[in-house]
């Protein structure tokens, strides 16, 4: 009989759920993050995806941060070709699973433009639906080589290889070092990929890995270890292709344990500086490849800075400055293809495709980016060192 | 015919020496009592004969076979059932599902065959009820087949435990305090049970019991135990007016 | 129906389950011919199988066999790998049909053997302690699979516990499973029609097991294990079948969701311990025991969340209480009188049997 | 050699924190029968109200980690009293899984009220480092401070339990509720102030485990909470040396299996361990057996 009131319960609470679904159906309620509505009621609908719960959320709530900034901006200054943006940025949780989910979801909406998703797995996962659809997809931050394997995707950032080998090379053609140790996350394909182009890459530079070390994201805390094993190796440089909160975390315990070698990082290195609490002095001296840095001081970043700033009372990472360009990327993508809004989700990717070969955009994360056309971007990545706790340009 | 026998049988945990030299010896379809002070050891003589626990020494023999260590679902297998002092049935199954239970190893078809539904399964399954059906009624609890173990009044309970260990279809039958908890009216009626069950299955029975009215009304023999060991053995009219076995019961 | 008495119960009851299941796929067919189906839903038919799957198999360890297993994922997680890796070897020389039909057979069996081989030690521990030891089960698997790295080239397979570098493939050669990157390319062979007929198989051999001389076996070491083995029953025996069952099940579920994807990846999201318990949430509030509960509360609970979207943030928060809420309004004793007082039962008047598959 | 030594204290100091997190979860468990899978959630409210104390309010480190205690402490109570509380005729499973529902509560919580964003958190200890063996051995303060506060709260605990009152009071909980309460025990009261102790231990550890690895997000706790879960049940879960001894063990195991097996395999070594411990010894290494009366 418990059983039987408890599966009544249960059909109640779904019999309202499923209430709940039909309506949001017709009206396709828009969330906080939808704006005005332009006077013919004609709007451009993006869609973006990313993990705003769960453990990978401080990068989908930046990718959905930084680009509702940009959406704001471009519905204050007139739109697209005169048409508005509706904005709408939906949760995976960092699941492929629910990134499919998470992207019916916002077809549902009647979602015309993809910008997403925010990490590497479900991105791939993702793909394969957008490629079904042939909705245009461009991803801010998803590296993986596959995450962009279709004609219709694109991203912003660089992919993995890229950065792997870009970092042995700068490393070895400077000369900064030949006795590296590496750190990377073996559970993450960002940082697995990048340590893996940057092995094959790092012989042929001249540079010697004598300690590579990994961690998982279940064991991220304490790197003491690693960090012994290339002490013990006499790693001049230890190379860091993960990201800023685990590369703290290993400097404070390098300083610690008295252990002071060069650290190189990616991307992924920055908002070391924006970390809160963090003892920035221990960042002196860390070089990092990276298309974007929160300190510059050019008229676009310091803007943005100071808008996500104002909003959310911090400062913006890397993942948020890539989905504020993402954003400026499709609207220069639909002006150059003079695309609006009535047009199917499938004439509107092809139009688009068309565009994507022809613009030239300047942005957050790089100048006159330019898109090839399996989809990766041209543009060049910026070495900047911390110097007095502030990203100085190198060379 | 000596059904069982047991020789110089002993446990002990630890230092605790829970039974010792202990000897019975049960013809077949006798009908026999273990009797003793609270303590004295007897539920452990049964699971000492059903396998329970590992006897330290001794040898056990049912029918000429040994089964001393032997695993309890061996022990049952060669044909000693039981029920327990402290009802344990399978109480979120049906009564007839009990009885079922206790025909496992006398039907018998592959898992396979259940999950696929094939024809020998209904044959079989068919078999089962009727032959559980038939043993309900002995114990008259046809009427609550589809009841709930759990759902039974309490004498009912223990009834529906004889009935599953019979279903075993065992050659001796161990019953451990069956008219605990009973009423007069549900003794004696239980009583003319065993008598029936002895007679009609040609059964052979060891009980424990601390009802003399019961023990002293269908026991053929007793052995009384006191602190692990036997005290007295043989007829029960005589046992029971052996003034070592009263001295035990009353105390000094 | 062939014979009398409960067989005609548990027969009936059992094609009231699948009859739902079948219901609602028809259902959802036409819904979807007309075009009636949002692409969340169409999205999710699958996954609501495969969840269901996952319910089903694991009250069979949990409700039917009585013990509680946290590492249920664990073995989903063995069948989707396995069945993957398959399927990426054979995605070019084989054709689809056949080739998922030999997918779905052996993610099942292997998940099954493992389920045999964890259960031969681990089923002596009982309670909390086996408990604990499923999950070390479940993340030693997730964690080996996280380190394992198989490749091929013109010299047949690589593998390597280190990194893919250490293979030393050709460059013709391809990374089968990258380590925690997982498999990618994995040919999306599962569609609706065939997880739902999964679904009713699992049902059905659920169903047809504990309703059968091995399922009684089961139950009645759930319910008191002394006087099973008393009566004769095997107990090692019957605990490794329901429980390398179950395994071979939630290995089945593994391949639909491995071929659902085209990523796979060995995350505490989808195979750690979290999944392990969420099933075992979809269990509890089904009803230890009751196969129906498990499929309509899984379908219920996968829902759930999808369809507070609208949320945004507070979705997995009211999640939560949701959760809180329903156990304590199942359990606590105030909830109890409540319920009584104004049960559905004596509000229609309506009899109800216990004990329904 | 000196890494050999390095990774041991590490692996001790590790395991301390391990064992004041288990002691929550066994006390917990020896009281309460329950498993209380949100006990790891608790450690990551406590480090963000030192966190807050610290950083926003500019409290000393005493006084935030107090404050800590004392927050961690109600919450403890509170969510007994409202979750735990109704349930406790209920199965053991549905507790369960209302604790997984606590858990989960406390994470999205603090994920809308503290943000996503990883914190820095500033280590509450100034202890300069041990250095031995020419700079070969570095054992800094929060390593040192770790093992020493483990020590000083078994000791504590012990003596509570021994000769207190109250700690005989949960003793006897332990042993028969209902004889217990029948010998006028306050039974609510015991387990209350169980998951106070619990909850307090939880913040403590929190405060430690942020120290010596100084980040923090609304899921800081929920591996340690598993590996101390694990660690409680590798000593025995209900007994006190048993989660001090699991606790050290684990933090070993871990750290030398790191060390010298695989960084990405310790977690799996880990429990392997586990795995052949309760094999070996079914109720874990101070566990008592359970005998069940036939």
């Amino acid at each position: 009989m418990k059983k039987l009131l408890s599966l009544g319960l249960v059909l109640a609470m779904s019999a309202s759920m499923l209430v709940g679904c039909g309506a949001k159906e017709e009206a396709a309620a828009p969330n906080e993050a939808a704006t005005s509505e332009s006077a013919e009621g004609a709007v451009f609908k993006i869609g973006g995806s990313g993990p705003t719960t769960g453990g990978a959320a401080v990068y989908g709530l930046a990718v959905q941060r930084g680009a509702q900034i940009a959406v704001d901006e471009i519905n204050a200054a007139g739109g697209i070709n005169g048409y508005q943006i509706e904005y709408n940025f939906a949760d995976d949780e960092h699941d492929a699973e629910k990134a499919v989910n998470a992207y019916n979801d916002l077809k549902d909406w009647g979602m015309q433009v993809f910008m997403g998703t925010t990490t590497s797995g479900p991105c791939v996962a993702v793909v394969e639906k957008t490629n079904e659809d042939n909705m245009y997809q461009l991803t801010p931050s998803g590296t993986a080589v596959e995450a962009i394997k279709y004609p219709n995707a694109y991203r912003v950032c660089f992919s993995d290889p890229g950065q792997g080998s870009k970092s042995a090379q700068y490393i070895g053609e400077n000369g900064i070092a030949t006795k590296v140790a590496v750190i990377y996350d073996s559970s993450d394909v960002y940082s697995s990929g990048i340590f893996n182009t940057f092995r094959e890459a790092a012989e042929g530079y001249g540079i010697e890995i004598v300690a590579a070390e990994s961690f998982t994201a279940d064991n991220k805390t304490d790197f003491t270890i690693q960090l012994q094993k290339a002490k013990d190796q006499g790693a001049e440089l230890v190379f860091l292709p993960i990201y800023y909160q685990e590369a703290a975390l290993i400097l404070s315990q390098a300083n610690s344990m008295g252990f002071a070698p060069m650290f190189f990082g990616c991307d992924g290195l920055d908002g070391i500086l924006g970390v809160e609490e963090f003892d920035t002095t221990l960042a002196e001296g860390v070089m990092l490849l990276t298309p974007f840095a929160a300190d510059a001081t050019d008229e676009l970043t310091t803007s943005f800075v100071s808008k996500y700033q104002e909003a959310h009372g911090e400062i913006p990472i890397q993942f948020a400055a890539n989905a504020y360009d993402a954003i400026y990327i499709i609207k220069a993508a639909i002006e150059k293809a003079g695309a609006t809004p009535d047009m199917s989700v499938s004439d509107l990717c092809e139009a688009m495709k068309t565009a994507m070969g022809e613009i030239n955009l300047t942005g957050l994360t790089g100048t006159n980016m330019t898109w090839t056309e399996d989809g990766e971007v041209n543009k060049d990545p910026k070495a900047v060192k911390i110097v007095d706790g502030a990203y100085t340009a190198m060379q | 015919m000596t059904l069982l026998d047991v020789r110089n049988l002993g446990i002990s945990f630890g230092g605790l020496r829970a039974v010792d030299n202990f000897e019975i010896q049960i013809k077949k379809g006798q009908l026999y009592g273990l009797i003793g002070p609270n303590g004295a050891g007897k539920t452990t003589v049964f699971n000492l004969l059903t396998g329970v626990y590992k006897p330290s020494d001794g040898k056990i023999t049912l029918d000429g076979k040994n089964i001393t260590g032997a695993a309890t679902i061996d022990i049952n297998k060669a044909g000693i059932a039981r029920t327990f002092q402290n009802i344990r049935l399978f109480k979120d199954l049906s009564v007839l599902d009990n009885v079922k239970v206790g025909l496992h190893n006398q039907y018998s078809y592959s898992t396979i065959t259940g999950i696929l539904r094939l024809p020998k399964y209904f044959k079989v399954e068919k078999e089962m009820n009727e032959k559980a059906m038939e043993l309900l009624k002995v114990f008259d609890l046809d009427k609550e087949a589809d009841f709930l173990a759990s759902n039974l009044p309490y004498g009912k309970q223990r009834k529906l435990e004889i009935a599953r260990a019979l279903a075993t279809n065992p050659k001796l039958l161990l019953l451990d305090e069956p008219a605990a908890g009973m009423n007069p009216n549900e003794t004696s009626e239980l009583m003319d049970t065993i008598r029936f069950v002895r007679d009609n299955f040609d059964m052979t029975i060891l009980l424990i019991e601390h009802d003399m009215k019961l023990v002293s009304g269908i026991c053929e023999e007793l052995t009384v135990l006191n602190f692990g060991q036997v005290l007295a053995k043989g007829k029960t009219a005589e046992v029971l007016n052996d003034p070592q076995v009263i001295k035990a019961y009353l105390g000094e | 129906m062939k014979t009398k008495m409960n067989l005609t119960k548990s027969t009936k009851s059992t094609l009231i389950t699948v009859g739902i299941v079948v219901v609602a796929y028809i259902v959802m067919q036409i819904l979807g011919g007309a075009g009636m189906l949002s692409s969340l839903m169409k999205g999710l038919l699958v996954p609501l199988c495969i969840y269901a799957i996952m319910a089903v198999s694991l009250n069979l360890t949990v409700g039917i066999l009585g013990e509680l297993s946290l590492g249920h994922a664990g073995f989903m997680c063995v069948g989707a790998f396995v069945s993957a890796f398959f399927s990426l070897y054979f995605k070019e020389t084989m054709a689809a049909g056949p080739r998922f039909i030999i997918a779905i057979i052996l993610g099942g069996v292997v998940a099954a053997l493992s389920g045999l081989l964890i259960g031969i030690p681990v089923l002596r521990l009982r309670g909390d302690y086996l408990a604990i030891v499923t999950l070390a089960f479940g993340e030693i698997i997730k964690n080996i699979i996280n380190v394992m790295y198989v490749g091929r080239d013109e010299q047949g397979i690589h593998f390597s516990m280190k990194d893919a570098y250490s293979m030393n493939l050709s460059s013709e050669g391809q990374i089968l499973i990258n380590g925690a990157q997982g498999i990618t390319g994995t040919p999306n062979d599962s569609n609706f029609t065939v997880a739902a007929i999964l679904l009713v198989l699992t049902l059905i051999i659920v169903l047809n097991l504990v309703n059968s001389r091995p399922g009684r076996a089961i139950m009645a070491i759930r319910d008191n294990r002394i006087a099973a083995e008393s009566v004769g029953i095997n107990i090692t025996k019957f605990k490794l079948l329901a429980f390398s069952i179950s395994a071979g099940l939630a290995g089945i579920a593994g391949v639909l969701y491995a071929h659902n994807l085209s990523i796979l990846q060995a995350q505490p999201k989808n195979f750690g311990y979290n999944m392990s318990i969420m099933i075992l949430v979809y269990v509890v509030l089904g009803g230890m025991g009751n196969i129906r509960g498990s499929l309509i509360a899984s379908v219920i609970l996968v829902l759930l969340p999808e369809l507070m979207r609208q949320l945004n943030d507070y979705r997995m928060l009211i999640y939560s209480i949701v959760l809180i809420v329903m156990m304590i309004f199942n359990w606590s004793p105030k909830a109890k009188e409540f319920r009584e007082k104004y049960s559905i039962k004596r509000l229609l008047g309506k009899k109800t049997e216990k004990g329904e598959a | 050699m000196s890494s050999f030594f390095s990774y041991l204290i590490n692996g001790i100091s590790l395991g301390s924190i391990y064992a004041i997190i288990a002691l929550g979860y066994t006390m917990v468990y020896g009281i309460a029968k329950m498993l209380n899978f949100a006990h790891g959630d608790v450690i990551m409210v406590g480090s963000y109200m030192a966190f807050l104390a610290m950083g926003s309010l500019g409290l000393p480190p005493v006084v935030a980690v107090l404050l800590a205690v004392v927050v961690c402490t109600i919450l403890g109570i509170t969510i007994e009293k409202i979750a735990y509380k109704p349930l406790r005729k209920a199965p053991s499973l549905a507790v369960l899984i209302t604790a997984i529902g606590v858990s989960y509560f406390l994470q999205n919580t603090a994920l809308l009220v503290f943000g996503a964003n990883t914190k820095m958190f500033t280590s509450v200890i100034k202890l300069p480092p041990v250095i031995l063996g020419d700079g070969g051995v570095n054992i800094s303060g929060e390593t040192q401070v770790a093992i020493v506060v483990c020590i000083i709260i078994m000791i504590v605990l012990t003596t509570f339990i021994k000769k207190t009152k109250a700690g005989q009071a949960m003793l006897a909980v332990s042993e028969d509720k209902g004889a217990a309460e029948l010998m006028g025990v306050n039974v609510n009261g015991t387990i209350s102030l169980t998951f106070a102790i619990g909850s307090a231990l939880a913040a403590i550890a929190g405060v430690l485990l942020c120290s010596a690895y100084p980040t923090l997000s609304p899921y800081t706790g929920s591996m340690p909470g598993i590996k101390a879960f694990v660690a409680a049940v590798f000593g025995g879960i209900g007994s006190i040396p048993g989660a001090f001894i699991g606790g050290i063990l684990l933090g070993i195991i871990e750290n030398m299996s790191k060390a010298y097996i695989s960084s990405q395999l310790s977690d799996a070594i880990v429990f392997t361990v586990l795995i052949i411990v309760l094999l070996v010894k079914p109720t874990g290494i101070l566990g008592k057996k359970i005998n069940e009366k036939v």
